[in-house]
């Protein structure tokens, strides 16, 4: 570190990240598209993709539509499946110079479970991100992560399958956030990210169907940012566990708020649709504030909300 | 694939709510093939929060390439009023472009109103000789002038709903007619427009056994294959049950998709 | 109703209104101010600021804040209180050719039946709202509307209560509105309507303090609208009571978007800020939709989506 | 109260980052009153969402009024870039004026940075043998050209934090020494401006016992009363706790205003 950079490294558990820039799962592929516009080795971190066990085509079109500073989308978690992820994806993330952690899910418990052994030994790979979002379909569709207990359950299944750090992933559509967020903590993870998108819909008035083929979808971007930072700062103040921001970050003011919070890192989604660039003009926005404010660690920020 | 800041360097009407734009990026000028689009910011507010994605439909200068549109929403309205001197955010050049490596054979261009656009790029860089351009829309109004391009109008045929310019009716009539009487050799198909208009195209080229190669739409929200918000449904041909518009097309042979489905 | 102007009457059970069109509670005030630029009268109808037994000061400031698509309040529920809502702003209501709704709240179960009973007998109020998103004091500060139980004993008492059709409005902030919804079915509840505001933060990253005093607030705006209809769509689903759709209606669209999903009537909060003709112009847009697709009468349009 | 699409007579910078915008209301013109002030919809996306607040600093020919406004953020952006031909939604004029119907009493008009808006306004219609314009800045390139509202220089003095125009200081340096050598009668002052510099106004005027009328900024929803949302503290006097800004000020007597809770 040079005597005016300001040291950006950030631990969750564990894993230690150059900076707290990650880019959210499902909004950045392997990484591979993107790598022509950005330097990878320059993130904090990629969360691929959603990885199921087996490989899923996804749901039918249309799978997105805009919304008022949002965007919702119901892509169903189209993956390529495990044994190709392993064969044809991680030989290429392994060479990148930067934090990779795989997203995984699966359609009940034994899956979660499964997915999370099939990683085992995988090098490369520096935790797990647990979406706890998908419809339980043991319990009638809701999701696992609507619901302590199961979010409780899959996180031990993971935790017990798995050879790295665990993290769970959140749902935001939930009444209280700080249960499940406890209950998780108790199971085992080493962090939680939050939030995942909320559910949304939007209808066409012309043709009077749902917008999303699959009816509802996920909100995502600008519009739920505060929703998330009330969620990250709640958490933060009911677990131990380090804890990740995500939601509606466009740029380092909005990072700095999550950390400001109390998040360890952030992950950026949609805004790497709307601006390639965003999560490195993140990362230099915070090196500027941090030497504007004369803070030489970025430490310093994280928690570091006034309240009286 | 490049993302950069271009200036525009003009942006006008050249038909009814139609507007040519040119954007200067060498970078961008140089990598462009026919068929392939690029996805523009029209604001930096975050409402509208998503690029919009426009063809290519031509280059000019070798520093600048042109997009052609239509203003349908709330991110073209913004669009056209952008003028010189401001600069749009543009990614791109993205996606898969026409494939038009089989020489010697005679290529039917069909274009169904602002499907026009990638058609445009794709007969500037064809042999004269070797293209026809046949060219739907709704009324003389809205009849691109191709020469605004740097086409001539030799090789056009132009079919409006409304019979104020050209045939009256819709541009597979047109089709329909120069096939029915086409006597030299398969000729190949490259077609952009609505879905219905689509569809018929690829019905023929089934019915003839016709080689035919389509650009769709859909909404999509990257552009460059990291989000999967852009499938279309494949045919039983291909591997994947779903293909993605930004990555494995906009431009695809009527064989990679199922028609039912879309 | 001339030839070609379309009907736009509906009906809230026993409630007629001359358009779909309401203004939503606490983004009106007594429609006082705002009737110096919008013709009350052809309004479907005005829901009054929230009302409270006693009066409440409200929150210290700031108490709002702008988010993207969206706005932050923390107002604390500031109104003047029953006794001099019914002798200073009810007569000036009562001469208003609009129906009048009433949002009423109280921080127990008995308080929210002393104001419904101190509404007994007024005159030129047609339906009172009940605003179950509230801190529960009795049961450590969650809304009465985040638990099913709750929002049935506050809808029960409420009835006991009231001499008047009784609508509920619903809090967004549930893992499962359909079990809220149910509830207040049960308990015998005339309509409901919903959504209140999504809870959300934000915070001012030079001063690293929350931008509302009160920490939190209720988002509301654009932002919300896709999870208002989503909500609205599966509580229409779920109950067989008239379901007034909130949250985020900017202008006619918006609100066809909730007509269509099953909302027998919508309201208008943020966007009344905006732009204080918006009920009106979307008034003006539904009758034009209606002449443009040949439809006589806007019921056939309620609830008209089609699925697959 | 008005709302309306009013046409933007001209829009130009008159002072580093300030700018002078008319805009054309013959309604709102006549009903403008020193110290009211207007909600503008700066843009018609929906980001940013709200109206934005500004004084009214003065009307020209009967027919426009006019805004002096500093660029700070987002909406301010985007009106700087706005111009002759465009039309904006203004909502007002809006809240309660300042109260200057006392008579034969000379008038202290104090102004910190863009605080000085209303109070240019206030200036104008009065008596220039009764008012004199105190204005602090943080240097002579922010000091706003008082001609360009139509006022002479005469009763003008001028602060700057860097000493570049006027006296090296702040205005309430200049406030003091115009206070102390003041022998003809009591004073009444009127403040617009940051709020440490309204503090100590609000300090010296306890002090002597004069009279001060302050014009306060808060964010704002609705600016007229319906949302509550632009309390401030109100002070024992009032019979209530909170005041609205927009409906019971902008202007509020000192005695009015709970100082140490603002
Ligand atoms: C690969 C590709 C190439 C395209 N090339 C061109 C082109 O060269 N010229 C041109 O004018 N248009 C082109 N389009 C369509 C263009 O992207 C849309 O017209 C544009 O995004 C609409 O933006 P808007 O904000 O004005 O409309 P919105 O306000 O977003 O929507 C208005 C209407 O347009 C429809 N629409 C929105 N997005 C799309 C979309 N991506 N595709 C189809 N319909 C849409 C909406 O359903 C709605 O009915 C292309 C689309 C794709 C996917
Ligand atoms: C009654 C009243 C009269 C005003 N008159 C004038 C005037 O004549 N000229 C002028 O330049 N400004 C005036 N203001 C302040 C003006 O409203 C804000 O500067 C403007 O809203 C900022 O908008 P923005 O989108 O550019 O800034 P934003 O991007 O919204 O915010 C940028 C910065 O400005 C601050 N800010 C935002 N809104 C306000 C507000 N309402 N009051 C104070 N600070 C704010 C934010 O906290 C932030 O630090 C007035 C405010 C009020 C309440
Ligand atoms: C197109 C899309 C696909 C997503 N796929 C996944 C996924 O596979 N797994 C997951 O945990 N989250 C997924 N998410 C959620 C994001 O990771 C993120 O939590 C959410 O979008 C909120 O962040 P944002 O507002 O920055 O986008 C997806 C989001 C989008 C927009
Ligand atoms: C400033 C403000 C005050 C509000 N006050 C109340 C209230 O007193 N009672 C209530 O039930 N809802 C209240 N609401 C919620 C609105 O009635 C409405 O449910 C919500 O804002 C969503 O609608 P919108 O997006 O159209 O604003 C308030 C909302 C705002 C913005
Ligand atoms: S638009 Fe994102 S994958 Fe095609
Ligand atoms: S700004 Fe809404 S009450 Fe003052």
């Amino acid at each position: 570190m040079t005597g005016d950079r300001p040291d950006l490294t950030v631990n969750i558990g564990s894993i230690e990240l150059n900076n707290p820039v990650l880019a959210a799962s499902g909004t950045f592929g392997y990484g591979e598209q993107y790598a022509e516009v950005v330097d990878l080795s320059r993130l904090g971190g990629i969360v691929v993709k959603g990885l199921s066990l087996r490989p899923r085509p996804g749901n039918p079109p249309p799978r997105i539509v805009e919304t008022p500073c949002g965007m919702l989308n119901a892509i169903g978690l189209a993956n390529m499946g495990l044994e190709e992820f392993l064969n044809e994806k991680l030989p290429w993330l392994r060479k990148l110079d930067t934090v990779v952690i795989v997203n995984i899910y699966g359609h009940n418990v034994e899956e979660y479970g499964m997915v999370a052994e099939g990683l085992r030994g995988a090098e490369g790979i520096s935790a797990l991100e647990v979406n706890v979002s998908c419809p339980n379909v043991e319990q009638g569709g809701m999701a696992f992560g609507t619901d302590p207990d199961a979010s409780a359950r899959v996180t031990e299944q993971v935790l017990k399958k798995a050879d790295k750090p665990v993290i769970v992933k959140l749902t935001p559509n939930v009444t209280d956030i700080r249960s499940v967020a406890q209950a998780v903590e108790r199971a085992g993870a080493h962090g939680i990210s939050l939030i995942n998108t909320l559910s949304g819909m939007a209808i066409d008035v012309e043709k009077r169907v749902p917008r999303l083929a699959n009816v509802s979808g996920g909100l995502s971007g600008p519009a739920i940012r505060p929703v998330a930072l009330y969620m990250v700062y709640q958490v933060v103040r009911a677990v131990n566990l380090p804890v990740i921001g995500v939601g509606g970050i466009m740029n380092y003011r909005d990072a700095l708020e999550f950390l400001i919070a109390g998040a360890r890192a952030v992950q950026v989604g949609t805004a790497n649709f709307v601006n390639p660039s965003t999560m490195l003009e993140i990362i230099e926005g915070l090196e500027r504030f941090c030497r504007a404010q004369g803070i030489i660690d970025i430490n310093e920020i994280i928690g570091s909300l006034k309240e009286d | 694939m490049i993302e950069q800041e271009a200036d525009i360097v003009f942006n006008r009407m050249i038909a009814r709510n139609t507007f040519l734009m040119a954007l200067k990026s060498p970078e961008i000028t140089s990598l462009a093939r026919p068929g392939q689009f690029v996805m523009v910011r029209v604001s930096k507010s975050a409402d509208p929060l998503l690029r919009r994605p426009f063809s290519i439909c031509g280059t000019r200068g070798g520093d600048c390439f042109m997009i052609l549109y239509r203003v349908v929403g709330v991110g073209t309205a913004i669009l056209r009023n952008a003028g010189k001197g401001d600069r749009l955010s543009v990614l791109g050049p993205l996606g898969r472009p026409f494939d038009f490596s089989e020489k010697g054979k005679t290529s039917f261009l069909v274009a169904g109103g602002i499907g026009i656009a990638p058609l445009l790029f794709l007969a500037g860089v064809m042999d004269p000789g070797e293209c026809m351009l046949l060219a739907g829309y709704g009324t003389s109004a809205e009849v691109v002038p191709v020469e605004q391009v740097g086409l001539s109008q030799e090789n056009l045929l132009i079919a409006t709903d409304d019979g104020t310019l050209g045939h009256k009716g819709v541009v597979t009539d047109l089709l329909e007619g120069q096939l029915g009487k086409w006597r030299r050799g398969r000729p190949v198909l490259f077609a952009c427009g609505p879905l219905p208009m689509l569809k018929r195209v690829a019905a023929m080229s089934f019915e003839r056994e016709l080689e035919c190669q389509v650009s769709v739409e859909t909404a999509m929200a990257c552009g460059i294959g990291a989000c999967q918000g852009c499938a279309v449904r494949a045919s039983s041909r291909e591997t994947q049950p779903y293909l993605q518009v930004c990555r494995h097309g906009p431009v695809f042979s009527i064989r990679s998709l199922d028609w039912k489905a879309l």
